[in-house]
């Protein structure tokens, strides 16, 4: 008996192929396949998303109420933010690492391979539940993604309990991920990948992991410190017992601050492999890539008051998270200015993953102005809560973390199927995504600047013409993600035979294992010289 | 040169920008000094930005085109150069550091809310603002004016559409005017663009802004702070006075709040108080269990043919004025007046088919509001 | 660095299984916490936050039996050793992640919005809403005395968390007496010392649940006594339960010893279960200076 | 590579970590060192410098308040 379950389900020889049917995902203990579920996964939860952002930007179109009642529209941003953040962005950075850390590093796999198949399921499980809680009495979670308290404590619909509960089952997910990330990196590296040998891309992972394991515990604490607060009498956020609503946002911002890092790092680190490949170039500063990689994050920890410039911080606090904040500028503006320095005197040629990752270099560095203009804390106090910081973090995260993972799929989906992309299918997605995006989110920055709060279902007429061009981008973007799906399939299915080395400058483990790359990447680990 | 092609619409519409000259794209400077320094300090950052970009797009977009390899260009290999690091991290920190200094400036003066001439407590309710003048006995409420037939589209939106109120926050021109925010339930934020004020309303705490204004004139802002389902829904609107016309405003609230309390001994028929019952229930009741009476079904409860509404007036009236604790059932025995008190609850035991006769007179409000 | 024979296990059900245990305890507990809070039929709740728990429970038996099957075998290389090692190290970082979420929050009101509320500092004007409240710490008068009464006596340090300290630092020193027997091979001094460490860390839990008896009972300290009992209870509260989890722990690392599980050379388990016991040892001293003491 | 892992000492780990801090590192001797021994220099080094930068951010905070004030 004891072994049945061990032993009888698969083979107990690393070298065999994988297992057939419905059980090669369920009991998986392949990187290959963990990484395939997350980014299946993380595919299917932007869709979902994707669909309740178009739900508000449909009812943003026109002032006036049309679609939808305050009351869901409110639950739309809410989880818009959540799924997108959590079951989007998150799971697709994971799906990569586990796909690519053990080929970049030759490893035979990820360090514990049945822990990384725990980490994968959880998921679905915490988000059937999340997605449930729309159907729940009272609604789903509608106080935002941040859920200030007390809106997200007294004043919470019923179904909070569930919405905590699954952030708790996501934090397990991704510490237990973090873990053997960093596990798989310090200890699975082949003979002679020394530490400033990694690939970028596996130095940005490492450190994004560190963050994960510091922080998703805080927010796992301050979700609690809710579920206290509302069913067991507890006064952690409410003056009347001494406590604070202010404490809240504390706890998670200081949370949330690295979680932005975790959410845009791993992309640094795939815009620093994807470059160098189309410019035929060594990737320029390495060593102040990852220098800067680690500044910002631990600097990370110290400026997640600038969130918070309008809740009455004492004047102190305010100069020193601003001056905090704007020091980040520096390491950040490093890393812009290496990746143009990389094109420089290259020689450049431009297939989908280059355009993407032109893309976002543009269009997160103008993300990362806006950021540097909502760290003046007084000019904050007119930026705070408006569309401008919707225009900013959306710049940051769509066009910054969303098109860092859709490079990252064109450039090594031919090493996983071992088919070559449709270069003109992947082109008119890209041109199509790229004049939607800044349809949907330039205009944003002119109504946040005009004084249109975010988070609001309805607005004053002077708002109404770039709400409709916003609303006309986000149709034209969401729908093209529609040709990404079948961009994907398609390559999968078919289409010309992709060689080792896929792309002419491509440099890197993974490239001299052959194209669709075999089960088990590196049984006998390779020596780097 | 297909691709370009796709290049089109996005130029079309930067084109099409400049042709709208009456869209407003940037901060307006506003109309106070604050305001105006802080509208300098977005103006010199923003064009820092456009020249850090022009710089490294430009280098960008000079690889882009003259670097292809289409072209013939041969990649060169230089991966470092110390020199040109140390100047690019050097030259953004001195910028910072000039940044820095006039934002620290402007920031410290912002926080100095010493010698007001006028203290206004301004309490954050879901969804309305109440104004206090502190030493003046004038406290009133202000909610939002916009008729609920122009937010379902069934009228034509007037001008100020969701940013118009009954009772504007008055003020004098020219005067030091401080502001000691807080909030009756969850966060709010209060914010007026044309003072740059804007400062978190948070329950349990009292946070302070100040303001000059310098011109009259009505000035108009909104909450910016997610507080729920009518978030969107509770502007503020300032209404800014010379000194006399406000000082005969405040002469003129204080007759009109003797006034009101005179109402409170008068007798009322059934009638008067379900008529008054009405407005005191769309203004301060409807924005949770709707004008219908049937609330919202596993958030708000129904009050038609509800057993609090049906039953016992005394627990009726008992957590009209109390609320409910651990609910969004606000204490209106401190934000209403006997009269619309006992108005409001003789409306909601008759309409909707609740029909109980019972009629409740502002004495009896009165007398167990103690 | 890497070597040829790191051991990849094979198709494995438990992940999967953990999950669907691991929901239906989250899911349980949410259907039960709301329905005590509603004051509803909480019956469904507790079916399945007990089946969840008792599903994750057997999972992780068999689970941790295939591992240490695994490892008996000699599958286990020395490599495959340090990455538990790392997992096992950063688990306990983050553990030490979530208490200072606590610590920081305990910091924060004590130091902030405790004087604010009363007057003091920056945001003192605040205290123009609580008339008369007075900050102080520990805070026996809560701004609300209506919603949260205060408590009317706190927990000495010098009585029973003293005690509690003396035994929770002895038993570090224990578990590692038993380590260095381990190592020396001797057998029956692991199992004594093992043994020591158990019942000192039982007896723990034994003093902190009569303490806990004693503040609800006696000194009115509860969840609802304001902001002091919040914080004491969260702080406490999880401790209590990462020393039961400690305590379990150790149980079976004892059977396992005396199954003959260990070597000199081999023996992480017991390493780990022994990092994680100092790991509780060292936020109990944490404790102690800034809930109780201080 | 033969190199020397206590020559350097503590001025060139701090030299390295600031370096870090700014985002600019350059010579492949520096890096060398960093990658083969040692890592916990860095850490403690890291740490340290981190806390020195916060130290150093409310003393510029404290001045700029007192010049505020007049």
């Amino acid at each position: 008996m004891e072994t049945t379950l061990g032993q009888n389900l698969g083979d107990t020889h690393h070298d065999h192929g994988p297992a057939s049917g419905i059980g090669r995902w369920l009991f998986t203990t392949n990187h290959k396949d963990i990484g395939t579920l997350y980014l299946w996964f993380s595919l299917l939860m932007f869709l979902t998303g994707g669909t309740m952002a178009l739900l508000i930007r449909a009812e943003l179109f026109q002032p006036g109420l049309q679609l939808v009642q305050p009351e869901f529209f409110n639950q739309m941003t809410t989880m818009h933010g959540l799924i997108m953040v959590f079951g989007a962005v998150m799971p697709a950075f994971v799906g990569l690492a586990n796909w690519l850390v053990p080929m970049m590093i030759g490893a035979p796999d990820m360090a514990l391979p049945r822990m990384n198949n725990w980490s994968f399921w959880i998921l679905p499980f915490a988000f059937a539940m999340m997605i449930s809680t729309l159907f729940m009495e009272g609604g789903a979670p509608n106080f935002g993604w941040t859920f200030y308290a007390p809106l997200s404590t007294t004043y919470a619909p019923p179904s909070v309990t569930f919405f905590i509960f699954a952030v708790h089952m996501m934090g397990i997910s991704s510490i237990m991920g973090a873990i053997n990330v960093i596990a798989t990196i310090l200890n699975l590296r082949a003979p002679g990948m020394t530490m400033m040998k990694l690939p970028l891309f596996v130095w940005s992972w490492l450190i994004t992991a560190f963050l994960l394991i510091a922080v998703m515990p805080v927010l796992a604490g301050v979700v609690t410190m809710m579920l206290m607060d509302i069913h067991f009498g507890t006064s952690f956020f409410n003056a009347a017992g001494g406590g604070d609503p202010v404490l809240f946002q504390h706890v998670f911002w200081f949370f949330g601050h690295p979680e932005v890092y975790i959410m845009i790092l791993p992309a640094f680190g795939i815009i620093s492999e994807i470059i160098p490949t189309f410019a035929r170039k060594r990737l320029f500063g390495y060593a102040s890539m990852v220098y800067a990689i680690a500044s910002i994050a631990i600097l990370s920890f110290l400026v997640w008051a600038h969130h918070m410039f309008t809740v009455g911080l004492p004047l102190a606090g305010e100069l020193f998270f601003m001056f905090a904040t704007m020091l980040i500028a520096v390491p950040t503006g490093v890393k812009v200015f290496n990746w143009v320095a990389t094109m420089f005197r290259g020689s450049l040629t431009f297939e989908t993953p280059m355009l993407f990752a032109l893309a976002f270099v543009v269009l997160f560095t103008i993300g990362g102005f806006s950021g540097l203009m909502l760290a003046i804390a007084p000019a904050d106090f007119q930026y705070h809560d408006t569309y401008f910081v919707v225009a900013h973090f959306h710049y940051v995260l769509v066009p910054g973390a969303i098109f860092s993972i859709m490079a990252a799929t064109y450039f090594w989906l031919p090493k996983w199927t071992g088919h070559m992309i449709n270069e003109r299918m992947g082109k008119i997605h890209f041109w199509l995504s790229f004049v939607g995006v800044n349809i949907t989110f330039f205009p944003m920055h002119f109504v946040g600047l005009a004084g249109m709060p975010r988070r609001i279902p309805d607005y004053a007429l002077q708002f109404a013409d770039f709400n409709s061009v916003a609303s006309v981008g986000a149709f034209i973007f969401g729908f093209s993600q529609l040709l990404f799906l079948y961009n994907v399939i398609a390559c999968i299915r078919g289409g010309a035979r992709a060689t080792d080395r896929v792309w002419e400058g491509a440099h890197g483990l993974e490239w001299t294992l052959p194209s669709p790359a075999p089960y088990h990447s590196f049984s006998q680990p390779p020596v780097v010289k | 040169m297909t691709k370009r092609i796709w290049l089109l619409p996005w130029i079309g519409f930067l084109v099409s920008l400049p042709a709208a000259a009456a869209w407003q794209v940037n901060l307006s400077p506003g109309h106070t000094a604050i305001a105006r320094d802080i509208h300098d300090l977005h103006m010199i950052i923003f064009w820092v930005c456009v020249a850090i970009g022009v710089v490294v797009f430009g280098v960008m977009f000079w690889s882009i085109l003259h670097h292809r390899k289409s072209k013939g260009a041969e990649a060169h290999h230089f991966h470092e150069n110390t020199v040109v690091e140390i100047l690019w991290t050097l030259i953004p920190f001195g910028i910072l550091i000039a940044m820095a200094v006039p934002a620290t400036a402007t920031l410290i003066r912002m926080y100095d809310s010493t010698e007001a001439d006028l203290d206004v407590q301004i309490t954050g309710y879901q969804w309305k603002w109440r104004y206090q003048y502190l030493g003046q006995d004038i406290d009133y409420f202000s909610v939002l004016s916009t008729p609920r037939e122009q937010i379902n589209n069934e009228e034509e939106k007037g001008e100020h559409y969701l940013l118009e109120v009954d009772n504007p926050l008055v003020l004098p021109a020219g005067k030091k005017v401080r502001f000691l925010l807080t909030s009756n339930d969850v966060i709010h934020s209060w914010w007026v663009p044309s003072f740059a004020v804007k400062k978190d309303a948070i329950p349990g705490f009292v946070n302070e802004a100040w303001v000059i204004p310098e011109e009259p004139g009505i000035y108009r802002g909104q909450c910016t702070e997610l507080c729920g389902k009518d978030h969107g829904f509770m502007p503020v609107v300032v209404e800014v006075k010379p000194q006399e016309e406000f000082d005969q405003w405040l002469a003129d609230a204080k007759a009109a709040a003797a006034e009101q309390a005179a109402s409170a001994e008068q007798e009322w028929t059934l009638e008067q108080l379900m008529q008054r019952g009405e407005q005191v229930y769309n203004t301060s009741c409807a924005a949770c269990h709707q004008a219908s009476g049937q609330g919202v079904p596993g958030a708000f409860p129904a009050l038609a043919g509800s057993p609090i509404t049906t039953g016992d007036i005394d627990a009726h009236i008992d957590i009209v004025l109390h609320g409910k604790a651990g609910t969004a059932m606000q204490a209106f025995g401190s934000q209403l007046n006997a009269v619309d008190l006992a108005a409001v609850i003789t409306f909601e035991r008759n309409a909707w088919g609740n029909d109980t006769g019972d009629s409740v007179s502002p004495q009896q409000i009165a007398e167990r509001n103690q | 660095m890497s070597t040829a024979s790191y051991y990849v296990p094979p198709q494995s059900r438990w992940p999967i299984l953990a999950s669907i245990a691991l929901f239906l305890i989250a899911f349980g507990a949410g259907n039960l916490i709301n329905a005590m809070s509603a004051g509803t039929s909480t019956g469904t709740g507790w079916l399945l936050f007990l089946a969840g728990l008792l599903l994750l429970l057997s999972i992780l038996f068999g689970w941790f039996r295939n591992v240490v099957h695994e490892s008996m075998s000699g599958m286990y290389s020395e490599q495959m050793d340090r990455s538990f090692r790392w997992g096992m190290s950063w688990f306990i970082f983050s553990e030490v992640m979530f208490f200072a979420a606590f610590f920081g929050t305990l910091f924060y009101v004590r130091n902030l919005a405790v004087p604010w509320l009363g007057g003091e500092g920056e945001k003192g004007v605040s205290n123009m809403l609580w008339e008369g409240f007075q900050a102080q710490w520990p805070l026996m008068t809560t701004p609300d005395m209506e919603r949260f009464p205060g408590p009317e006596q706190i927990i000495s340090p010098w009585h029973l968390p003293l005690l509690n300290t003396i035994l929770l630092v002895s038993s570090s020193f224990t578990v590692t007496i038993a380590h260095k027997a381990l190592k020396l091979g001797n057998r029956s001094n692991i199992v004594l010392w093992l043994a020591l460490t158990v019942l000192l860390g039982a007896s723990f839990l034994v003093f902190q649940a009569y303490e806990y008896f004693e503040a609800y009972h006696e000194l009115g300290l509860t969840l609802h006594a304001g902001i002091y009992g919040a914080t004491f209870f969260i702080l406490t509260g999880f401790h209590g339960m990462h020393v039961t989890l400690g305590t379990l722990m150790l149980i079976i690392i004892w059977l396992r010893v005396l199954k003959g599980h260990f070597s000199p050379q081999h023996h992480f388990g017991f390493e780990a279960v022994a990092w994680y016991w100092h790991f509780v040892d060292v936020v109990w001293v944490g404790l102690f200076l800034f809930v109780y003491i201080l | 590579m033969a190199e020397d892992p206590q020559k350097g000492g503590f001025l060139k780990t701090l030299q390295s970590v600031l370096a870090a801090m700014f985002g600019v590192q350059s010579e492949h001797r520096r890096l060398e060192d960093f990658s083969s021994h040692k890592p916990w220099r860095f850490i403690l080094m890291g740490l340290a410098v981190a806390v020195v930068f916060v130290v150093l951010v409310m003393l510029l905070v404290r001045w700029a308040l007192s010049l505020g004030a007049v």
